[in-house]
């Protein structure tokens, strides 16, 4: 008897993805696929929102706006992009293929229920910290200085 | 360039410049997390050259528990540094 | 001093770089390390000596097994020098060099909490599962045990220690880091009673229903398993003392 | 100077990873010698640990190989989808003697797994060398555990003189050296100097 557990994991599905396949291998003919360019898509406005947060990091006035911009954006790109990726992967409906997306979605709820909560530890251990956030009357300026010292 | 990827050459030189700055920085918590970042940096190098292990590993220990490690000291002693 | 400092690094560097030209260029085929029989060995029969498709388990498991072993001891032997080293004793305990010079909120904050609370088991299965999947992906003891050690140090971040060691006292971690050494040390010694050498798991097939090579596959699996016990537990008692200076009382 | 054969040719171009690394142990060592805060040191010293863990990672790669477990057709179990798909397109065409022979097995019984065989030294080619991967891998975990006791011993320093700044540190060895007055060995009892004692010397 030869236990194998590779085998009972993942040789047990032998699943039959063949149809999906053939459905989609009539639109690769021309290249790429619908899948194929859903997710650059996906991934090409991740990094656009990527770049939003990078220069909200950079350009915004004090602490709590720029979380804001790291936060917000950080988690709305990662999710883009990993959910593009999901839909590059998908393309041929093959068993690794589904599991490859299973895994792609289990990071993204990760990264949904995680980002926003360290964004959340990180504000409130500045406001207990006594960081002010820029008002109308305060300069930007001197928030900076007061942040960064 | 034979055979050495642009994509190893950014992260090196990344690296470096992660290295330097967490030894430059003036506040040791700045400084643990840049070097979070230079074990992160790391890793990414490491899952590009197939060592897939050693990169899980330095996730995992590296840019996770010895930056924790290295704040939890750092709660506990003085926080800014001289140099 | 920077400026000897200085000198000393620029001379180790030139003599580095002078070296460096000798090295074989980058994922060359012939370098002597990727043309050793040795690594050869490992490569090509790995398949066929234990059947576990990750070769970096099998190397760090079973060929040298003997290495990881002690490597294992090692990380046990720094966690109890931790705690040694940070125990509070007399005078040392009550030393105003013990205050901190900002203290933190001693609130546990609900969103973090909650999360942590939603997140937690959830980080344990994926250390099993990276335990228990190390032979056919990477992962392995080391790495499943480092995330279950995470997984605790969580707990004692999102909270406070003394929540953490409701689950895991230091006492029991450091009896916990004892039982993986003595586990894998146990496989070894199990094997050699069955008239093999030690940590020779094929001789494992005499009491396993399996064939030589599973046997060394299985026994694999066990032996990952004491070194993911010895590292949870000493990761564990590191955070614990290094985030209280040894007084396990109090968050970070 | 950049010539096909010139020295900075092979340094720059051919070897360019080495230089970095280098440079990174350089970094690391530099502040293990100048830096003043023990902390710093510290970091100092996972930097040059990580380049020479670089170093030895990079010595495993092979041009075009692929991570160090095994591909399907390689895999000791051969159960793995792709594999089965592979298996049905040998089936069909039995292109080569050997794939037909692999398909006549895993016809034979079912879902019992081929014989695995010891692959030849072109194969071996197709994977990153794992030698390199498990010593540095064990190195690792054993480098946080020593940073933890450096960490811990860290503490402990602060803990007796109030400052991590190597300076001060040595600064307040030396006076209580020199306040203190070496014992006899035949005096009854050694003089120590108290923690409490220690303090009001500083202050």
């Amino acid at each position: 008897m030869s236990m194998d557990v590779a085998d009972s994991f993942v040789g047990g599905f032998s699943f039959d993805f063949g149809f999906l396949a053939e459905a989609s291998a009539k639109t690769t003919h021309a290249g790429l696929s619908a899948l194929d360019v859903c997710g650059m898509v996906m991934v090409s406005v991740g990094l656009v929102f990527f770049l939003g947060a990078a220069v909200g990091l950079y350009r915004f006035p004090d602490f709590y706006t720029r979380m804001h911009a790291a936060g917000k954006g950080d988690t709305l790109s990662s999710l883009l992009i990993l959910l593009g990726f999901g839909l590059i992967t998908l393309d041929d409906f093959s068993m690794v293929g589904w599991l490859l997306v299973v895994k792609l979605l289990a990071i993204v709820l990760f990264i949904m229920l995680t980002s926003p909560t360290s964004t959340h530890a990180l504000m409130r251990a500045g406001y207990e910290d006594g960081v002010e956030p820029v008002t109308k009357g305060s300069s930007s300026k001197n928030t900076k200085k007061e942040v960064e010292s | 360039m034979t055979g050495l990827a642009l994509f190893n050459l950014f992260i090196l030189v990344f690296m470096v410049v992660a290295a330097v700055i967490s030894l430059r920085l003036k506040d040791l918590l700045t400084a643990s997390v840049v070097f979070g970042i230079y074990s992160f940096l790391m890793c990414l190098l490491w899952a590009e050259m197939g060592a897939v292990d050693v990169a899980f590993t330095e996730a995992a220990v590296g840019a996770g528990v010895s930056a924790v490690f290295l704040v939890a000291t750092v709660f506990n002693v003085k926080r800014k540094s001289s140099d | 001093m920077k400026k000897v400092a200085l000198a000393v690094t620029l001379f180790i560097g030139a003599l580095l770089l002078y070296a460096a030209k000798d090295f074989s260029a980058w994922g060359d085929l012939q370098s002597p390390a990727s043309a050793s029989p040795v690594s050869k060995h490992f490569i090509a029969d790995t398949g066929v000596d234990t059947e576990v498709p990750n070769m970096v388990t099998a190397v760090l498991a079973d060929y040298r097994g003997f290495d990881t072993m002690f490597e294992t001891v090692v990380i046990f032997i720094a966690g109890i020098a931790i705690i040694a080293i940070l125990r509070c004793t007399g005078a040392d305990a009550d030393s105003p060099a013990l205050e901190r010079e900002s203290d933190v909120a001693t609130e546990p904050d609900l969103i973090v909490t909650n999360t942590v609370r939603l997140l937690i088991p959830v980080i344990q299965l994926f250390a099993f599962y990276v335990l228990a999947h190390g032979h056919v992906s990477p992962g392995g003891g080391f790495q499943g045990g480092v995330i279950m050690g995470a997984s605790f140090i969580l707990v004692a971040l999102a909270w406070d220690l003394p929540k953490a060691m409701e689950r895991l006292s230091v006492d029991r971690a450091v009896m916990l880091a004892g039982v993986g050494i003595l586990i894998y040390a146990g496989i070894g010694l199990l094997s050699m009673l069955l008239g093999g050498e030690f940590l020779d798991y094929a001789e494992l097939s005499h009491v396993l229903p399996v064939s030589p090579e599973m046997a060394r596959y299985h026994a694999m699996l066990g032996v990952e398993i004491g070194v993911a016990f010895t590292v949870t537990a000493v990761m564990f008692a590191i955070y614990a003392n290094l985030s209280t200076r040894g007084r396990l009382a109090g968050g970070l | 100077m950049f010539g096909e054969d010139g020295l900075l040719n092979e340094l720059l171009v051919e070897r360019f990873n080495y230089c970095v690394y280098v440079v990174l142990l350089l970094i690391g060592l530099y502040a293990m010698i100048a830096k003043n805060n023990l902390i710093k040191k510290l970091i100092g010293m996972s930097i040059f640990q990580t380049a020479i863990i670089l170093f030895y990672v990079s010595i495993g790669v092979k041009e075009g190989g692929t991570i160090p477990i095994y591909v399907a057709e390689h895999d000791p179990h051969g159960h793995h989808a792709e594999h089965a798909a592979h298996r049905e397109e040998a089936n069909a065409t039995e292109a080569t003697e050997e794939n037909a022979t692999t398909a006549a097995v895993s016809n034979e019984e079912d879902h019992g797994h081929h014989a695995p065989r010891s692959l030849t030294d072109e194969e071996t080619f197709g994977y990153a060398n794992p030698l390199p991967h498990v010593l540095m891998l064990t190195a690792i975990v054993v480098g946080v555990a020593t940073l933890g006791v450096a960490l811990a011993l860290t503490q402990r320093i602060y803990r007796a003189f109030g400052t991590i700044e190597e300076d001060d540190v040595l600064a307040a060895i030396r006076a209580e050296d020199a306040s203190t007055v070496i014992p006899d060995l035949l005096s009854t009892k050694p003089k120590r100097v108290k923690a409490t004692q220690r303090k009001a010397k500083k202050a």
